[in-house]
Formats: C-alpha cells, sequence, structure tokens
C-alpha cells in the first residue's frame, strides 16, 4: 500500500531519499567540503519536491504560446520560487567555502573531528 | 502492474532520478574530494535533466548555471586546500 | 509627501536600511561617512518604528494590510502592521541603535581595519532590514528569503574577528543553520502542496478545511518549521552553535545576535504556528505539550550549563538559550496572558542581554580579562559599565520595577491560568538560577579588593552613552511598561483569535 | 558500552519511515487536480501576459507578482558577496 | 609558452565571445524563453572566469578591476530598489509595475513588460559581477 502510493509519488520519494542521503553526508562525513556537498544535496531535495509539485503530466512549459490556444501550463510558481531558492543555496555554498579555506588556513586540516579536538585544547589552555 | 498500464509512471525521469540517488551515494563514499565535487556537478546537471522533464526549463538552466558555478568555486577551495579526505 | 511616507511606512521601514547598506560599500575609504549612515538610519529606524506603534496603538489594534506591488494578498506579497509587527519592529529598533553607537569609534580594532569595519556595518543594516521584513511579513515563502538573509549576515558579524575560532565557529553556525533552513524550506513546501497558498491567512483557512486528509503532512510540515526555526533560534536542544558564535563575534554583534537575531527566528516561528496552523491545530497535534516541555528544559538545563561556565561571554550565551525558553513555554501554553508574557519577555530579553553582551564587550576590552573569576573590583572602575550589568541581570533574574519581571509575572500568570504549576515553577526556578550565575559578577565586581594594576577604565563616551541608553530602556520597560504591554497583550490576543 | 550510532541509526529511520509515510500521503503527482492549481495557478497563467506583458510566466512571477522576494534574493546574494569579503580579506593594511 | 598553454588561451578567445553573447541573450529574452537574469548573469560571469583561468589573475583583474565589481554590486541592488521606488512616486505600492502607469509594451519583444525589462538587466549585471568578484576574492585572498 504505502509502496503503491510511494510510486504514484515517486518524485517526493526520491526527493526524501536524497535528503535522507545529504543529512548523513552532513551529520556522518567529518570532512567540510563533503558536509558542504551534502547540504547542496538536501537543498536540490527540497528543490525537487517543490518542482514536482508544480507539474503536470501531458502539460506544457508555462511559456505562452499564442498561436496555440488550449494548451495545459504546468504551474510557474514553484519553479519560480525555487529560482529563488537556487540563488540562495549559491550564496550560503561561497560563503561556507570562504569560511572553509580559512579554517583550514588556521587548523591545517578539513577534518571536522580534527579541528573539534584542536579547539578543545585550545580552550583547555586558556 | 496497473499503474503502468494507466500511462502513470514515466520511466525517463525514474532512470534520472535513480541516477541522482547513486551520485549522492557516491559522493558518501568516494574518498578524493576533487572526485566527489566532480560527481556533485554530475549530481547538478543530472538535476536540471530531471527539472527539464518536469516542465520547468527556467529552472533547469538555473540549476545548470548555479551547479557550475558551484562546482567551479568548490574545485578552487580544493585546489589550495588538501584533495583527500582522512 | 507626509501622507505618501505614512502610507508607505510598512515597506520604508524594511527598505530604508537595505537602501543605505547597498551604497556603504562603495564608501570602504570613508569610515566617519559610513558610520554617520548607520547612526542615521538607526535613529530613522527607531522614529519609523515609533511611529507606526503610535499608529497601531491609537488604531485600536487593527492591522494594515500593505500589498506589494499593488497584487492583492494570494497572489502577491502582503505586509501586515499589527501589534506584534510593531512590537518585533520597535525593539528592533531600540536595541539597534545602541548596538550601532557602540561600534562608532571602536568597531575598527575589533575586526582589524577600517574596510572591515565598513562591512560589518553593512551586514549589520542587511541584519535590521530582514529582522523589519521578518517583523511585517505575512507570508511563508518571504519569511524563508528573510531568513536567509539574517542567517548569511549573522554569519558574516560572526566571523568578522579575525582570529581562527571566529571562523571555525561562523561555519559551525552556516552549517547547522542551513541543514534548519533546509527544513524550513521543506515544511514551506509541504504546506504549499496541500494547500496551494503561501499567504498566512488563505493557507491557515485551507488547512484548517483540509487538515483531516493529510494528517501525517500536517504533523511533518509542523516538525519541519520547529527544527528548522528551532536550530536558527538556538532553543534549548538545538542551541550548540550559539555559545561559540556569541562569545567568538565583536560584541555589538553578539549584542544584536542574541538580542534580536534569534528573537527574529522566534518571532517567525511563532507567526507560523499561530497564524498558519492555529491554535487548535497546535493543541490537536499536542505540538503545545512538545513545545512547553522544551521551554521548561530549556530554562533548567541552559541554566545549570550557564552556571558552570567561567567565561564572561559564554555564561551570558547560555543564559540565552535559557532566557528564550521561556518565549518557547509562553508559545506553548496556548492562552492570551502566556502569549503576552512571552512576547514582553522577548523585547525585555533584548534589550537586557544586548545590555549585558555590550558591558561585556567593553570590560573585555579595557582589560583583557574574559573570565568571570578575574572581575574583581571592576565596578569601581569601570562604574558605568558595571552599572549597566547590574541592571541588565537584576532584569534577567526578574526583579520588580525591571523590564524581565513584567514578562515572567506575565507567564507565571498564564502558566497558572493554563493549569501547569509545572511550567510556573520552571519560572521561578529559572529565575532564581539566573540570579545565581549573575550575581557573583556583580558580588565580585562590587565587593572585592581590585587588584594593584589600575589601566581599567570606562570605555568612551559614546559606548558609555549606549550602554546608558539601553539601560534606560530596561528600566523604562519596567516602570512602565504601558504601551509595550498593551502591544503585547494586543498581539496575544490577535494570535489566538486566528480560529 | 556505546550506545550513540546505535540511537542515531533509530532515530534516522524513524525520520526515515515519518518523511516517506508523509510523503505517501501527498496530493498524487502530476495530476490536474492538485490542491497547488488552485485560483493562484490560474491567475497567473491566464492573466500574466494582459497584466504584466510577458509571455515566460516564471518571468512574471519573480519580477512582477512577487517582485518583493526576488529583491530579497538579490540581497541574499549582496550579503553572501559581503560576507566573503569579511572572511577572506583579512589584510590590516588596507584602508586606513 | 607552452603547447597547451597557447592552446586553451586561444580557444578561450574563440569562444569568449560566444559565452557573453549567450549570456546577454538569456538575460535579455527574460521575458519570451526560459531563462532570464540569473542564469544569464552567471553565464557572463562564468565567461570572466574561464578568461582569467586561462590568462591568469592579473589579467582576469585588468579587464574587470575590483572597483567595477564592487560598485555594479551595491548599484546593482540599488536600481532594484530604486525600480521599486518608482511605484511609490507615482502614489502606488511599492514595486507596482502596470499598476504604476507603464506601458508593458508589445508581448514578445525584448523591451515587454515595463519595469520588468529594467530590473531583469540591473539583476544580470549585479550577478555577473557578484560572481566574478566571488571568485577572485577566493582566489587571490591571503589570510
Amino acid at each position: 500500500m504505502l509502496l503503491n502510493k510511494l510510486l504514484i509519488n515517486y518524485p517526493y520519494f526520491a526527493a526524501v531519499i536524497l535528503f535522507a542521503v545529504g543529512a548523513v553526508i552532513v551529520l556522518t562525513r567529518a570532512n567540510l567540503i563533503k558536509k558542504l556537498i551534502g547540504i547542496n544535496i538536501i537543498e536540490s531535495a527540497v528543490f525537487l519536491m517543490f518542482a514536482a509539485a508544480g507539474n503536470i503530466r501531458g502539460g506544457v512549459p508555462p511559456i505562452l504560446d499564442q498561436t496555440s490556444p488550449g494548451r495545459v501550463y504546468v504551474n510557474p510558481l514553484p519553479s519560480a520560487l525555487m529560482l529563488t531558492g537556487i540563488v540562495v543555496s549559491v550564496s550560503v555554498s561561497a560563503l561556507a567555502l570562504s569560511l572553509v579555506y580559512r579554517v583550514y588556513k588556521a587548523y591545517g586540516t578539513l577534518d571536522a573531528r580534527r579541528i573539534a579536538e584542536m579547539k578543545s585544547e585550545v580552550r583547555d589552555r586558556w | 502492474m496497473s499503474l503502468v498500464k494507466l500511462g502513470l509512471v514515466d520511466y525517463g525521469n525514474m532512470l534520472m532520478l535513480f541516477v541522482l540517488i547513486v551520485a549522492s551515494l557516491t559522493v558518501y563514499f568516494i574518498r578524493d574530494l576533487l572526485h566527489a565535487v566532480i560527481v556533485y556537478g554530475v549530481f547538478s546537471f543530472i538535476m536540471a535533466v530531471v527539472w527539464l522533464q518536469m516542465n520547468s526549463p527556467d529552472l533547469a538552466i538555473t540549476e545548470a548555471a548555479a551547479g557550475i558555478i558551484t562546482t567551479v568555486l568548490m574545485m578552487l577551495v580544493i585546489s589550495r586546500t588538501s584533495r583527500r579526505e582522512e | 509627501m507626509v501622507t505618501a511616507i505614512r502610507d508607505h511606512l510598512p515597506v520604508l521601514v524594511v527598505v530604508a536600511p537595505l537602501c543605505v547598506s547597498f551604497v556603504l560599500p562603495t564608501l570602504v575609504r570613508r569610515l566617519r561617512l559610513a558610520e554617520g549612515l548607520t547612526t542615521l538610519i538607526a535613529v530613522i529606524g527607531l522614529s519609523g518604528a515609533g511611529y507606526l506603534a503610535s499608529l497601531v496603538l491609537s488604531g485600536g489594534g487593527t492591522s494594515t494590510v500593505y500589498s506589494m506591488g499593488g497584487w492583492p494578498a494570494p497572489w502577491g506579497v502582503e505586509l501586515v502592521v499589527g501589534s506584534a509587527a510593531a512590537l518585533m519592529l520597535l525593539t528592533a529598533a531600540m536595541v539597534s541603535l545602541p548596538a550601532v553607537l557602540f561600534s562608532v569609534n571602536h568597531l575598527s580594532q575589533e575586526v582589524g581595519s577600517s574596510n572591515r569595519a565598513v562591512w560589518f556595518y553593512t551586514l549589520f543594516l542587511l541584519l535590521y532590514g530582514a529582522l523589519a521584513g521578518m517583523a511585517v511579513t505575512n507570508d511563508i515563502f518571504n519569511v524563508y528569503v528573510l531568513v536567509e538573509v539574517a542567517m548569511l549576515s549573522c554569519c558574516g558579524m560572526v566571523a568578522a574577528r579575525t582570529d581562527s575560532r571566529a571562523a571555525e565557529s561562523a561555519l559551525t553556525y552556516l552549517i547547522l543553520v542551513s541543514l534548519g533552513s533546509a527544513l524550513l524550506l521543506g515544511g514551506i513546501g509541504l504546506i504549499y502542496i496541500i494547500t496551494g497558498h503561501l499567504n498566512m491567512g488563505y493557507a491557515s483557512q485551507e488547512l484548517s478545511r483540509i487538515w483531516q486528509d493529510y494528517p501525517r503532512v500536517v504533523r511533518l510540515a509542523a516538525s519541519f518549521f520547529l527544527v528548522g526555526l528551532g536550530v536558527k533560534s538556538a532553543l534549548f536542544p538545538l542551541h550548540v552553535w550559539l555559545p561559540d558564535a556569541l562569545s567568538c563575534a565583536p560584541s555589538p554583534a553578539s549584542a544584536v545576535l542574541s538580542g534580536l537575531a534569534v528573537k527574529g527566528y522566534l518571532i517567525c516561528l511563532m507567526k507560523v504556528l499561530y497564524n498558519v496552523f492555529g491554535g487548535s491545530l497546535i493543541q490537536q497535534l499536542a505540538l503545545d505539550k512538545i513545545i512547553t516541555v522544551l521551554g521548561m528544559a530549556g530554562i533548567i538545563a541552559a541554566s545549570l550549563f550557564a552556571l558552570a561556565q567561567d567565561e564572561l561571554k559564554r555564561r551570558l550565551a547560555f543564559s540565552t538559550v535559557a532566557q528564550l525558553g521561556y518565549a518557547l513555554l509562553g508559545m506553548g501554553l496556548v492562552n492570551a496572558s502566556a502569549l503576552t508574557g512571552a512576547l514582553f519577555y522577548m523585547a525585555a530579553h533584548a534589550a537586557s542581554t544586548a545590555v549585558l553582551f555590550l558591558a561585556a564587550g567593553a570590560i573585555v576590552t579595557a582589560t583583557g580579562k574574559k573570565r568571570v573569576s578575574e572581575l574583581a573590583g571592576i565596578g569601581r572602575k569601570m562604574p558605568v559599565t558595571m552599572a549597566a550589568f547590574t541592571v541588565g541581570s537584576l532584569s534577567l533574574a526578574g526583579v520588580p520595577l525591571f523590564a524581565g519581571f513584567v514578562g515572567k509575572w506575565n507567564l507565571l500568570l498564564g502558566s497558572l491560568e493554563a493549569g501547569n504549576w509545572l511550567g510556573a515553577a520552571a519560572v521561578i526556578v529559572g529565575s532564581v538560577l539566573c540570579g545565581a550565575y549573575l550575581f557573583p559578577v556583580i558580588r565580585a565586581a562590587y565587593l572585592e579588593p581590585a587588584p594593584s594594576d589600575d589601566k581599567r577604565q570606562d570605555p568612551g563616551w559614546l559606548q558609555k552613552l549606549s550602554m546608558i541608553l539601553l539601560g534606560a530602556a530596561v528600566i523604562i520597560l519596567g516602570v512602565m511598561p504601558g504601551p509595550f504591554l498593551k502591544l503585547a497583550r494586543r498581539a496575544a490576543v490577535d494570535f489566538i483569535a486566528v480560529r | 558500552m556505546n550506545f550513540r550510532p546505535l540511537v542515531a541509526a533509530v532515530v534516522a529511520v524513524m525520520a526515515l519511515y515519518a518523511m516517506l509515510a508523509a510523503v505517501a500521503e501527498l496530493p498524487p503527482y502530476g495530476a490536474p487536480d492538485n490542491p497547488t492549481f488552485n485560483q493562484l495557478a490560474e491567475r497567473y497563467i491566464g492573466k500574466a501576459l494582459e497584466e504584466t506583458g510577458v509571455l515566460n510566466m516564471v518571468t512574471s512571477i519573480i519580477l512582477d507578482y512577487r517582485a518583493y522576494d526576488t529583491m530579497f534574493e538579490t540581497v541574499v546574494l549582496f550579503t553572501a558577496a559581503l560576507a566573503v569579503m569579511v572572511v577572506l580579506r583579512t589584510d590590516k593594511g588596507m584602508g586606513g | 609558452m607552452k603547447i597547451r598553454d597557447l592552446i586553451l588561451k586561444r580557444i578561450t578567445t574563440l569562444v569568449l565571445p560566444f559565452i557573453q553573447v549567450y549570456g546577454f541573450y538569456i538575460i535579455f529574452h527574460g521575458q519570451i524563453s526560459p531563462g532570464g537574469s540569473f542564469a544569464g548573469g552567471i553565464i557572463v560571469a562564468l565567461g570572466y572566469i574561464a578568461y582569467a583561468t586561462a590568462f591568469g589573475v592579473d589579467e582576469g583583474r585588468a579587464v574587470v578591476p575590483e572597483k567595477v565589481t564592487t560598485y555594479a554590486e551595491s548599484y546593482g541592488t540599488l536600481w532594484y530598489a530604486l525600480l521599486g521606488l518608482v511605484g511609490i512616486a507615482k502614489g502606488v505600492p511599492f514595486l507596482a509595475n502596470k499598476l504604476a502607469g507603464i506601458d508593458v509594451g508589445v508581448p514578445g519583444t525584448i523591451s515587454s513588460g515595463g519595469l520588468i525589462a529594467l530590473l531583469s538587466i540591473g539583476i544580470g549585471i549585479k550577478v555577473a559581477s557578484t560572481m566574478v568578484s566571488l571568485f577572485f576574492t577566493m582566489l587571490e585572498e591571503e589570510v
């Protein structure tokens, strides 16, 4: 029953799986670049969910064609919202990458666990 | 199954979504960061294809461009830090 | 002209700081001009917010609706200026102005160079604009975009100091918070898919009609909103980024981050929970129980953590987490008194914590001492700073005649009204614990003898002025809370009245 | 005995199940009578040309109906660029 | 000069005009065809980034000095807000377009949509300059 419904809603299903994989990458991989890729995957999964919500089977892209009336256009609103979302995700990645670079310069590693160890040593020395 | 008969299943789209999941799993397992970033680039390109299939060309073209710029920036940072995941 | 400004004030309070911030990066060589412009816009923001609040107060609690671009509600973005928005705007302006004054002449040595100081001011104004936007918006997708602006500018401000720990804590903040914003966007998506609306009012109507068809989706969406905005506003179990970020940021940034930014997210959470889901749906989903328990746990646990901290700024950071628990507690007890208390306490805590962080920053700058145990005798060397610190502590500990008391009193009434004795107990125990971790600082500062090195002194007059302004705000809020309390009560009634 | 990975795995599986169960409940994908195709979509599709003079409905939404969001989108980019400057330009010699 | 560098530079100079034209095409045709200011802006920026990668940072900076990107970013964003204020000046809400009495033009041409054309040009320039400045900031910082 569940599987049947998931098959009907397969883009949402894929979005959930992608979300889970991204979350696992962010939470279990110690490497900072991997974490950033994971965040991007999570955000893409959410965008996928939105984009799927706007689609209609047999619809055409929401570009008005005045010569052939009677077409079924898909909903343009999710696309418009996700354009904003993509810009946001690019901005976040850019800022995060610059921070990763500075962290690397300071600690000499991209491994979050080793950075945490070094940081606690620093605090103990205070 | 009945779903297939009703024409409710779009195999091309499903295949692309499957490739997306495989790509994300590859990012999890791969050790070389440069390869991971390249796989991410592929991921965002496939995502653009998926959105094209879902009738949102605006989204597809923007995702393609944004995926390239993110990949470029990530490669830039990797080239100046370390390439291996310890 | 005057009527035009009055009609468009809801959007002007958002756009004016943004417009100034767009110009600032081109003025990197002229720090004075940038500082002047920032101060000017903070003053204008305060007067605009005050005028809006007076309009709302004299209007008898009716909300003004502003349709962006002339597109009516479900199609375009809608701004609503009601009591909650006026309260939030007034709080933001009230805390921002002293924070800006504190930064003038002082910031470039803290962040490294005058260029960086100008960029810092730009980020500050962007944050202020985003907070003002959060206060007035009535559209859930708009909330998402504003939250992103606030998050990126906070992250930049946390990383503004040049030491390595600042970058590290900013990165932790960014990673956690972008997970939170993905969850927030997911919640928005689920709500949009089942209701087809992004406007809060329309989504709420639609949701009340159809929610039985999608009970799991509604539950999932609510938990997404709670966790997503909870990470951002450092609600108790999700607060891990806050202490590092607050102790590494420059002091005006930590004042604003702890005083305003987390409050902005909390207001968004409140708007989403009450204006989209509505009070009755919250109770049916048992969300109110979860929120109340989280709030109580936050009050007690974070206070205990704060007791264990020796570094002053970290202690204040944990205190922030604890005080946010009060707001959460008030949000969970779905009744008007508790919500009044929560809203008023958010304003009171914004002013109190800002003054505490500014005073702590002044102490650190003057002495280089970060630990509580090193502050002996500082009260006589830095009288204004320590007086401001004392006022802030008294307010947070809930001593009568200070701002915090009014909020806590209303919260207490609200939890008794809801029959939640545990909540009432948590409010009282939290206040006692707050006294226990803040008063030793004051005792050390005033009663213990100072060591012989005598180079500590009060900071410059602008810094003193800013602390005096905030201290005065705390006392005014405590002695005559009238207009603020009225705004908070009306806002609470409005929130409850949505279904 | 370290229970943390076990607890994390259990929580993850529960969260995944909750998400899958919720997603299965959503309106069917691609059906033309989904809740999202309400008066919003109708107006954006049917009246965009008349009201904004633009053929691409997505453009008409991002730059006209919901232009306020797009303003904040540009602000997000601006903020990110500035924050990157703050993060990376740490040399003390510039300016004065 | 190595032969590989030579080939890279020749091919970059050959392809660059097409990338730029394509980027501006997408920016200007946002009203008619898929795409729009954001995607177009990134494509324009990618052209510059390719140029800077092939010819070196200094050469790239010579084409787009830091001052240009800073000003384009600032005033590109301000441009959007100022176009929003047109509505207020006309006595209608912020960011109004047709309501403010602006002629929306002939549908299907690149000048259609009234303010929309102006807005998309502003955003396109702003996005391009932001991406270029992000790239250069990350390329030449010294922490």
